[in-house]
């Protein structure tokens, strides 16, 4: 019994990181329809800027997080102005190709600059805590805690604020969004910046129980396209769900199924919710 | 000049050059870059019938160039069988996997389709990665033999080896271009185009998706077989979706939907990457934003730049044409 | 020729159309107006098959239809053309007309591989079928231009081209008319004529009423899915029921 | 404006290719080494083909540091001297991001181009790739890989550096059933490496009167958090773990475990390193009871003590054994080439390595290799490390044989 709860806890560590990081990029999905294969990118650029502010500038954890979520936030919304934007009218394969060289160019960069090598990032939240029966460590809730809380403000963001009904609205009709006059541009931006903040905020909490290294976003990447497509690409909801799904699956199909077969379990998984419904479990009906 | 645009002298001039290219250097290593850029140009001719000229986009296909690999390269190796027959046996084996792939995942339209494609190409890898029993898993097959020889030509030079590929490339790309400038190409790009209106003319689109589908999956085995071979020895990450990002960046940067666009892209990207080599470590630095560069300029590929291009002269030429024609008829008045 | 018998389609809990009974008669135009939102073009869809119906019957020339897909009806005799033309941009415009013949062909893969004898009769005779249905459109001039090239005036018309180019015995145009000029449009209506004289049977939903009201034979009113009326254009003017629908609810057209 | 995108856009790529052929045609080229500066006498130039950028360049890097240190010393200190002329060295290294066909390639370019005699290989894939044409486009492949196949393959001209994990199996496990117990629990990488170890390990385990009470791998290329499979494994009680791959995502499992509340200890296969984890981890204190292949820097001696020092000069850290293993041959086949007569006859090279061997600079001995074998795989005298107490102790001469 304590395996099970301790399994039911590092899947809902694992599923905390994957929902976040999935967030972001079923929102650009969501309103842009681009497939943004960069997103593993950001991930890595941005626990790499939180180790470099914790390392280098000195700075606490905690604030060195809030300033790769700027940094990585604007990157995004560099990348949507440089490359994106001037690709608006092209089918998404383009946009696919062109993600895919940004992330090769930024990984480039950032193993120019830091090189290659594995790092690890420390933290103030090391200590282990024994609760309810399982090991855990302070590390650990916090990835948690932080996930959940993130993921209500960008609930509440998104709800009650006119910003964010404006990229509710952009995800959902985008003709309609035009006429109703919102500013397609920059709500774009905007949407960028949040998918890029997300992605910092899931690498940072997630990177001292992991490593940074200029290929971390690799490991991500493929997973959360697997999330968004179970939750429905552009699905907020489905992305979260999704997220805890596969991390789920990912402990407790490890766990009491096979550790060897897991990853082929989740894809089966996806092709038969592909097979079922065609269009993910969250997505909307359309005519 | 118009004469060196006109596609039928620029192939034959193109595939001269391709016939001399082995007499003109000795260099083994363009020959091993231009072999293997044949390869890849016929599995991109495969993507690029379903994906280009069908619409229907499948990621599935670096799986297909693995299943074509590894049927090859296992019954050679653990069948011993001889190399004509392991090819012609992988393309089958991959033309019916990919008849019922096709089967289930060609009810999934457009992005859903990739998707679906996506996850079924990572589960061939994952097959392959796992089933050591049969495929070596993670160690790889080696030992395969290069292609045997048909009665007097052999085929264990670098040079035979060349002109076997180029061989193999010039019989794929006279099929597409005689199904490409047929009835059948112009129903694929109906539906492509769209599907609704494609059906409503009468087209069962669903038919029509199959063959191209199952037909561009035999393209990828062909190029998987030729491949393993070829390298002569094969691991599961030739089935890996990297593999099929590559072809898809062939493809795009080539030219979606154009016949020349796979040989181009291939051949471009594959140069230009070569010849990035000396900046080692940092040749992604340049390499990326280059790819992002062609993207914005070109989106249609560098086929599809040059198409339009020539399109607008042609244009301009007649208007010209035509303002002459009706000078003179005013003149006449 | 054509007729529904409580022809019904549900969208989740929308019922888009619902119980419609309505007959074509052959060698007539006849029109399908209503408010937006109405049906009209689910109703369209539902005939030549890309939805299937919730419930009731699609008989054509006698013949049960509800079931069959849009590919087979269009092979009876159906042709269809949507609101936006889905044309192939890049292409010609005789190549995005010859296509239409397809379905009266049967050349496949190896055709095309071997360049058969089948394969080049039947180009032949799509490239024919095409001009002729070009010639009749008045597009001959423009057969060799990108359709990306032309008006929007006249890419409806080589929409229309293309539908006629499958040989149908019955056409259903969708708002022909949207987004061309008064003069263009009628000489849209001259087409129609002429395709009727020729035999084809017509039926179009339109939005302005002016042309429908000078050409249609016969006119069906759809509301919320419902046929609210039925009859010649007189009728259907003074038609209490038109009246409240186009005034009371929906945009007028 | 079209006309001038078009324009800058062919500017860019013939820039591209021109730069590319000036360089190619270059007598020195590629590597940083050498640059603005000239040695005396002809060039040698040796190949390398590996992953330098992906995922794996940090390995990739690694090597190419224990190669270049050693190639500046040589030509710094003059060249060396093959029947009385003056040769000095140059290093060519390409990109393959592991994949093979790249291998195969690079190695036809390396050699076409550059006239490579050795072409450094390192990863199993590659290395079958460039075995299939070697011996007939006459270079040596320097194969570093531990994969039994590639010196089964009988091929002539290959080389392989690193040792043979078998003679670790018995010490290692010898070692921590004594101190921690019976019970062992397999966590390797899930690469053929790892499973070939744990295939191998299993027997002498249970012939020392061990049991195996778990048995799966992790795969570090997919897996992020360990937790999960540790937690699996930790709930059979294990008196060991079984762990390894590379360095610092096996620290992290180790790290894990002991988060997880292990108290045992780890038996860490020869490819992850224990210094290299404890620079991960931060101290010794996780990885007490952890017994591995005896890092460099624990066991200075004559033979190692300027390279370390230098290497840490140069790099600002210690040197990984893929960089020692890679700067010791790189003076084995100047010895060769010595020995041999010859620079670019590499029948000749590959046939004096044993007399190579004999001859090295004591100064440059990292490892104490004496033989090379029949198949090409150098002989590598066994080396054992435990952490103990905090700190690491060499086991070396208590546990051979």
């Amino acid at each position: 019994m304590d395996t099970f709860i301790q399994q039911i806890f590092n899947g809902l560590t694992v599923g905390s990181v994957y929902s976040l990081f999935a967030l972001g990029l079923t929102l650009v999905y969501g309103i842009l329809h681009i497939p943004n294969f960069a997103h593993g990118a950001l991930y890595m650029v941005g626990g790499y800027i939180t180790l470099m502010m914790m390392t280098h500038a000195g700075l606490h954890y905690v604030l060195a997080i809030f300033i790769s979520v700027i940094v990585v936030g604007l990157l995004a919304v560099l990348m949507e102005r440089v490359v994106f934007y001037p690709l608006r009218n092209t089918p998404p394969l383009q946009d696919k190709i062109a993600a895919i060289g940004i992330m090769l160019f930024l990984e480039a960069l950032i193993q120019f600059i830091w090189g290659a090598e594995y790092r690890s990032m420390p933290t103030p939240f090391g200590r282990v805590v024994e609760f309810l029966g399982i090991t855990v460590t302070t590390q650990r809730i916090l990835i948690i805690a932080a996930a959940v809380i993130i993921m209500l403000l960008l609930y509440l963001f998104l709800k009650k604020t006119m910003t964010g009904a404006a990229i509710i609205a952009m995800s959902q009709n985008r003709e309609g969004a035009f006429l109703s006059g919102i500013n397609a541009n920059k709500t774009a931006m905007l949407t960028f910046f949040i998918s890029g903040a997300l992605a910092a905020v899931a690498s940072s909490i997630s990177a001292p129980i992991n490593l940074v290294f200029p290929g971390m976003g690799h490991l991500v990447i493929l997973k959360a396209f697997v999330i968004i497509i179970i939750g429905g690409m552009g699905s907020i909801p489905g992305a979260i769900i999704g997220g805890y799904i596969l991390g789920f699956s990912e402990s407790l199909g490890a766990a009491f199924i096979s550790n060897d077969y897991k990853d082929l379990i989740a894809f089966i998984l996806l092709i038969m919710i592909l097979t079922l419904r065609p269009k993910g479990l969250f997505a909307r009906e359309v005519q | 000049m118009s004469v060196l645009f006109d596609s039928r002298f620029l192939s034959s001039a193109l595939l001269i050059f391709s016939v001399l290219f082995p007499f003109l250097t000795d260099n083994q290593y363009f020959l091993h870059v231009l072999s293997l850029a044949f390869i890849w140009a016929i599995a991109v001719y495969g993507l690029n019938l379903i994906g280009g000229y069908t619409g229907q986009l499948s990621l599935a296909h670096a799986g297909f160039f693995g299943v074509g690999a590894y049927s090859a390269g296992l019954l050679m190796v653990k069948g011993g069988m001889n190399f004509w027959p392991a090819l012609a046996a992988a393309v089958l084996i991959t033309t019916v996997l990919g008849f019922f792939v096709g089967l289930i995942a060609l009810r999934t339209k457009e992005h859903f389709f990739a998707i679906y494609t996506l996850c079924v190409g990572y589960i061939i890898y994952l097959i392959i990665y796992k089933w050591e029993g049969l495929t070596e898993g993670v160690r790889g097959l080696i030992g395969i033999p290069s292609p045997a020889p048909i009665g007097p030509i052999t085929f264990d030079t670098p040079q035979s080896q060349y002109y076997l590929l180029l061989f193999f490339l010039v019989f794929v790309i006279f099929i597409m271009k005689r199904i490409v400038h047929s009835l059948i190409g112009r129903t694929y790009m109906a539906i492509r185009n769209s599907e609704e209106l494609a059906e409503t003319i009468g087209i069962n689109a669903m038919k029509h998706k199959m063959i191209s589908f199952v037909l561009s999956t035999s393209f990828a085995g062909l190029a998987g077989a030729l491949y393993a071979s070829f390298v002569r020895f094969i691991g599961p990450d030739i089935a890996y979706v990297n593999i099929i990002f590559d072809m898809l960046t062939y493809l795009i940067v080539g030219g979606i939907g154009t016949l020349s666009g796979p040989l181009i892209g291939t051949i471009f990207i594959v140069s230009v990457s070569q010849s990035l080599q000396f900046l080692e470590e940092l040749r992604m630095l340049i390499f990326g934003p280059l790819l992002i560069a062609l993207i914005i300029f070109y989106p249609r590929g560098i086929a599809g730049g040059i198409q339009s291009l020539l399109h607008k002269r042609k244009k301009t030429l007649q208007i010209r044409k035509g303002l002459r024609q009706s000078a003179a008829v005013e003149e006449g008045k | 020729m054509l007729r529904t018998i409580g022809l019904t389609k549900k969208f989740g809990g929308l019922t888009a159309v619902d119980n419609v009974d309505f007959t074509i008669e052959k060698g007539m135009i006849t029109a399908i107006i209503g408010p937006n939102g109405a049906g009209k073009s689910t109703f369209f869809n539902l005939i030549s098959g890309l939805h299937p119906p919730s419930g009731g019957k699609i008989f054509f020339n006698n013949r049960d239809i509800t079931s069959l897909k849009p590919y087979q009806t269009a092979r009876l005799g159906i042709a269809r053309t949507f609101q936006t033309t889905h044309l192939f941009e890049q292409a010609t415009v005789l190549e995005n007309v010859m296509i239409g013949h397809r379905l009266r062909t049967k050349s496949g893969i190896w055709d095309a591989v071997f360049k058969t004898k089948r394969l080049k009769r039947e180009e032949k005779a799509a490239r024919e079928k095409a001009y002729e249905a070009l010639e009749f459109t008045g597009l001959v001039g423009t057969a060799d231009r990108l359709v990306s090239d032309l008006s929007q005036e006249e890419k409806k018309r080589t929409a229309i081209a293309l539908a006629l180019a499958t040989e149908p015995q019955i056409i259903f145009l969708d708002e022909p008319a949207a987004g061309i000029n008064p003069e263009e449009t009628e000489k849209l209506g001259q087409l129609m004529k002429q395709m009727v004289s020729k035999g084809i049977t017509v039926c179009l939903i339109e939005h302005k009423m002016q042309l429908v009201m000078s050409l249609a034979d016969r006119i069906m009113v759809l509301n919320h899915g419902k046929k609210i009326a039925e009859g010649t254009p007189d009728e259907i003017k003074n038609d209490d029921a038109v009246i409240r629908a186009y005034l009371g609810g929906g945009k007028s057209a | 404006m079209k006309l001038k995108k078009g324009l800058l856009f062919l500017l860019l790529i013939s820039l591209l290719l021109l730069t590319a052929c000036s360089n190619s045609s270059s007598s020195n080229p590629a590597n940083g080494n050498g640059k603005g500066k000239k040695y005396e006498g002809t060039p040698v130039n040796i190949g390398f083909s590996g992953p330098l950028s992906g995922p794996a360049a940090y390995y990739g890097e690694n090597i190419l540091n224990g190669m270049t240190l050693a190639i500046e010393e040589i030509n710094e200190n003059g060249g060396f001297e093959v029947n009385g002329e003056k040769y000095h060295l140059n290093l060519v290294s390409l990109d393959d991001k592991y994949l093979p066909n790249e291998t195969g390639s690079n190695a036809k370019r390396l050699v076409q181009e550059y006239n490579t005699p050795i072409v450094y290989v390192p990863h199993s894939g590659g290395i079958f790739a460039t075995q299939v044409f070697n011996e007939q486009l006459n270079f040596i492949v320097a194969a570093y890989s531990s994969e039994p196949d590639i010196t089964k393959q009988g091929n002539d001209l290959t080389i392989r550096i690193p040792p043979k994990y078998e003679i670790y199996l018995k010490p290692f496990s010898e070692y921590v059933m004594k101190r921690f117990g019976k019970k062992i629990a397999f966590l390797p990488t899930a690469t053929q490496y790892g499973k070939d170890w744990a295939e191998k390990l299993e027997p002498v385990w249970k012939e020392l009167g061990g049991e195996v009470v778990y048995k799966s791998s992790i795969d570090f290329t997919k897996d992020t958090d360990f937790f999960t499979i540790v937690t699996n494994a930790l709930k059979k009680n294990p008196d060991v773990l079984f762990i390894g791959g590379p360095s610092e995502p096996t620290a992290l499992v180790a790290k894990q475990a002991r988060e997880l509340g292990f108290k045992g200890g780890f038996l860490v296969m020869d490819q992850a390193k224990l210094d290299e984890m404890q620079a991960i981890l931060g101290d010794w204190g996780m990885l007490e009871g952890a017994v591995s292949v005896l890092p460099l820097p624990y066991s200075r001696n004559e033979g190692n003590k300027n390279f370390i020092d230098d290497y840490k000069k140069k790099y600002g850290k210690n040197p990984t054994s893929e960089a020692g293993y890679h700067y010791y041959s790189v003076y084995l086949f100047v010895e060769a080439m010595k020995a041999a007569g010859s620079t670019d006859d590499p029948a000749a090279i590959r046939k004096h390595i044993q007399k190579a061997i004999d001859r090295m600079p004591s100064d440059k001995r990292i490892y104490d290799i004496r033989k090379v074998e029949k198949d090409g795989g150098l002989v590598t005298p066994f080396r054992m490390g435990v952490v103990e107490k905090g700190k690491i102790v060499n086991m070396s001469e208590k546990y051979k044989n």
